[in-house]
């Protein structure tokens, strides 16, 4: 298909596409389902982490953690954006995520059981994002890599945050401690998790890289994600869980064991800790305000409909 | 002030006191209870919307009661006066404490404490006490922007569909007899307006009425008759719901005492 | 116990701990649970026997929990072990932490917990332990009565009109996930089965399900197949809610310390 | 009318009037009107005192309380039943509640906003209920006088359980005297309200009275009250909040000031902190309860159709 031949040598010399232009069917699909997944992920993870607003321990640490629900909400907008660009609308998206056709990242499936969780998801979840969002700057997609910038940029800004949560803790009481230690043996795992199977397990890889769509295998993130914690995690004077992690001089890398793949699975499949209760407060949200948006679109035909010029006398 | 008598400066002290805890305690609260919506808000630019509200009342918050603690002079951080005290000292109007309802309580309440808020802070901005007047400045700039949505939307929902209307009219019933607080003046808001420190509330009331009156006719809502109204908030005398609220947002604090966060 | 060797007292020792603090946790927690409807029940037969039952189980609290305490022997009392742990250290079942639901969904938890209570309680009425037989002896006196009526409960509701069918059947298959918590032996169980202070959970596993399987034949419901079971409350590894549920049961104990009430 | 002569002989003699007896129709309504009212204030009342029972202080107190809500909803229970042998059924009185039409203590749009609260509700609030029941013991309708027995009993248990606890506080932390003093700060006028204006003021006192329905005067049983309750209160070390109160040696009793009658009947005219708030989560449970009821209803019919014995094979 000269075509496609085309649009994939526009790729391959680094060209952007843009929203009007020809694509092809897989590629459009593709993107759809990565960036609302990725949306959905956004204003999911407002959950876990709006569970501890009330209780933040501190003005400040309030302020700072609704600062940074507020730009979570502010990501899946854009990434809504983003999507409906490839001609889907927000509420087809949000109609998939509801009746569980469309994914979220599976680690908000997890519960926060402590202020120490919110340092936690900072540093290791936000973390492991910017670790998948930084190559995505570069996407072949225009308005996604757009996108992605932006976020990128307030990602960084969050991790850090939830690092310092950690710090803090750190200097703190033994109960402090014990709270972070304990966040970070339940959140290791499945930080790691983040970065997907292995790529030999991973069907769409392949054509998604040569669309860069995605520039890294899963297993080169992962890589890079425990060379860049562990030492964090040690200047923070955590032991990490995973008794087989060894610095291999080597490879200039560490060595670590393979996480837990069937609770991955046992997890997307709706078998996690909060899954039920996620997806059930969004539907919840979601139904208990039919009436709001209704009321604003009734409002806006009537105002419609006023701003026209009369008919006749 | 610097030129004020000893006596005076006592008097006015505590009066003070007491004025910066319900401008604090009513943006603590109202705060929280706009952040139980986090992630449950009807609509994604709701959830930033509110999430940013949020985040504008706490800041406020840090303001308002680092300067109590400033004034009351007994080392006391705006965190030891948010997380260290019971339902019995502060000083927040009933009406912030109310729980949420549904989104469209929420929003009544919201509107109908925006436009208090709004002119409140408007006649702060000329205090003669100057850190007052740097506060109100920069808080009212934020509330100025809270009382344009909240007023937007209320007419929007008012007059949307039949029942977007009728939600809107049962929150303004529900809502309406906890306004009356807001023009109720304390022992300390006359000492003070007789200072220049803060206008009296009695003063907002004409204008306040004339902005919901204004408002809520373009709702088409129908605006309650001022009939019994509760208070005591000003006074520490709360609704069963605040106790609640400090239990929950003052957990941490509580449970380990002494811990920097 | 007594001819221990010492190392074994040891072990003995913090399993039982462990174990003590599961069952006063249950109680505790599901009683707070139930006293949260006081004055909202759909009858007023409902009031006072979900009064009576939360007043059996905060009666069994301190019994386990002071027995806690004593085997502990760090002079923590029953008050000071419910009051001041944090969300961490609770052992209780995530079951007993759920929120209340509608009454249904409050009866279908109790149901199914009663149920586990009281094969429970009947295995440890021969403990070799006797402090553990005596409070087991006088709780499943008390049980045997809960189960009865909420097992009748459930019966009637999930027999009765279409809709308190439905409800019944939508509150068995929210809460069925937590109830295989029940049956999962945590280390501290398998050395207190060995030892014969306690049954093993899993051998209760059948009759528990005999039991459930008959009582919801008779109302007419589904019972759903065993998938994915949730777990973690025995190893403190709760749920959200439990955070919430301490907040507001240990203010005072927290807000004031030292105070004596 | 002999028969109502007749009615009053007997009253007069100091016999009991059982149900199925003939009685003039005035004294059936003013006993609905008062045993229903009362009724109500049992289970209005489980509402001020349950908002506490999950943060009481202690396991013990928390058991104490939590049998307390249990006797008043008992309490209730019995009342309906006795207003039930006057020929009215529960749900038509739990209707005229709902509706606003029957009343409940007044002292219950009160809020409890400490621990204190609920030791001062116990000594105050049972100390008036029991001050005003004593003599309804010798009411001359019998079910309601063996209702008042059996009440009478538990009250003072009430009474003493309310006073103990804040003799506790007393003897505690300065946070926990100041709780007391506000307490009976908040308490004590509602409490001397809760006997009625004075008789001068009411309408139903005098027929009351000579159908022994009533057996003391508001003003009367106010003073005993004021005359038991002011050394309590000074043995307890704290201050009766009323400038005019001073022991009168002549007359043998406290003199006091007036209560606010203003509030009084603002309070029950829907016009109190609590009124929206208790009545709304009694028809609350009641509506929301609806699928309950019905669903027992419907079950026993099903079961007494399955009990016939087949008509015909």
């Amino acid at each position: 298909d000269p075509q496609e031949r085309a649009f994939q040598e526009r790729i391959d010399a680094g060209q952007k596409i843009e929203p009007k232009e020809w694509m092809p069917e897989g590629y459009r699909k593709t993107l759809i389902r990565q960036i609302s997944q990725h949306a959905h992920s956004e204003i999911v993870g407002q959950l876990p982490e709006g569970n501890w607003i009330t209780r933040a321990p501190t003005l400040e640490r309030k302020a700072i953690l609704l600062a940074k629900v507020q730009d979570e909400a502010g990501h899946g907008l854009y990434l809504y954006c983003a999507a409906e660009t490839l001609g889907v609308s927000r509420d087809a998206l949000y109609e998939q995520l509801h009746t569980g056709k469309a994914k979220y990242s599976s680690i908000f499936n997890y519960p926060t059981l402590s202020w120490a969780d919110i340092g936690a998801i900072g540093w290791l979840v936000d973390g492991a994002a910017i670790m998948n969002q930084v190559p995505l700057q570069r996407c072949s997609y225009g308005p996604y890599s757009r996108a992605m910038i932006r976020i990128c940029k307030e990602e960084s800004f969050h991790q850090r945050q939830g690092y310092d949560i950690l710090i803090k803790m750190m200097k703190g009481t033994p109960d402090q401690r014990a709270m972070v230690q304990d966040a970070l043996n339940r959140w290791w795992w499945p930080s790691l998790m983040m970065f997907g199977p292995s790529d030999d397990a991973s069907v769409h890889s392949a054509q998604s890289m040569a669309w860069k769509i995605k520039q890294n295998s899963n297993d080169e993130l992962r890589q890079k994600f425990v060379n860049q914690t562990v030492p964090q995690a040690e200047y923070l004077g955590l032991t990490v869980p995973d008794p087989d992690l060894k610095w291999n001089e080597e490879k200039g890398g560490y060595d670590f064991g393979e996480p837990d793949w069937n609770e991955f699975f046992e997890v997307i499949a709706g078998n996690g800790p909060c899954n039920a209760e996620r997806l059930g407060a969004r539907r919840k949200a979601w139904e208990d305000g039919a009436w709001f948006r209704d009321g604003l679109t009734a409002h806006a035909e009537k105002a419609a409909l006023r701003a026209q010029p009369v008919a006749a006398e | 002030m610097v030129q004020a008598t000893a006596m005076q400066a006592v008097v006015d002290r505590a009066a003070l006191f007491d004025f910066l805890l319900g401008m604090g305690d009513n943006t603590l609260i109202l705060g929280h209870r706009l952040s139980e919506w986090c992630g449950h808000a009807p609509a994604l630019e709701e959830d930033i919307a509110l999430a940013n509200t949020a985040l504008d009342l706490i800041g406020q918050t840090q303001l308002w009661l680092g300067l109590a603690g400033e004034v009351e002079g007994k080392g006391r951080s705006a965190d030891d006066l948010a997380y260290l005290r019971d339902a019995r000292d502060f000083r927040n109007l009933l009406l912030t404490e109310r729980p949420n309802g549904d989104y469209g309580g929420t929003l009544m309440r919201q509107f109908l404490f925006d436009a208090w808020h709004y002119l409140a802070l408007k006649g702060l901005r000329s205090s003669c006490e100057p850190r007052i007047a740097a506060i109100a400045e920069k808080a009212s700039k934020e509330v100025a922007y809270h009382l344009e949505r909240s007023r937007d939307l209320v007419i929007r929902l008012g007059d949307g569909t039949a029942e977007s209307h009728a939600r809107m009219q049962e929150a303004l019933v529900d809502i309406w007899p906890y306004t009356g607080e807001m023009f109720v003046s304390a022992a300390h808001d006359l000492v003070l307006a007789a200072a220049g420190v803060a206008p009296e509330p009695e003063n907002l009331k004409a204008e306040w009425h004339a902005l919901a009156a204004e408002t809520l006719r373009a709702a088409t809502l129908e605006k309650p008759e001022d009939r019994y109204m509760h208070k005591g908030g000003k006074r520490g005398l709360h609704t069963e719901h605040l106790g609640y609220v400090l239990a929950e947002m003052q957990f941490l604090q509580r449970a380990y005492p002494g811990a920097s966060w």
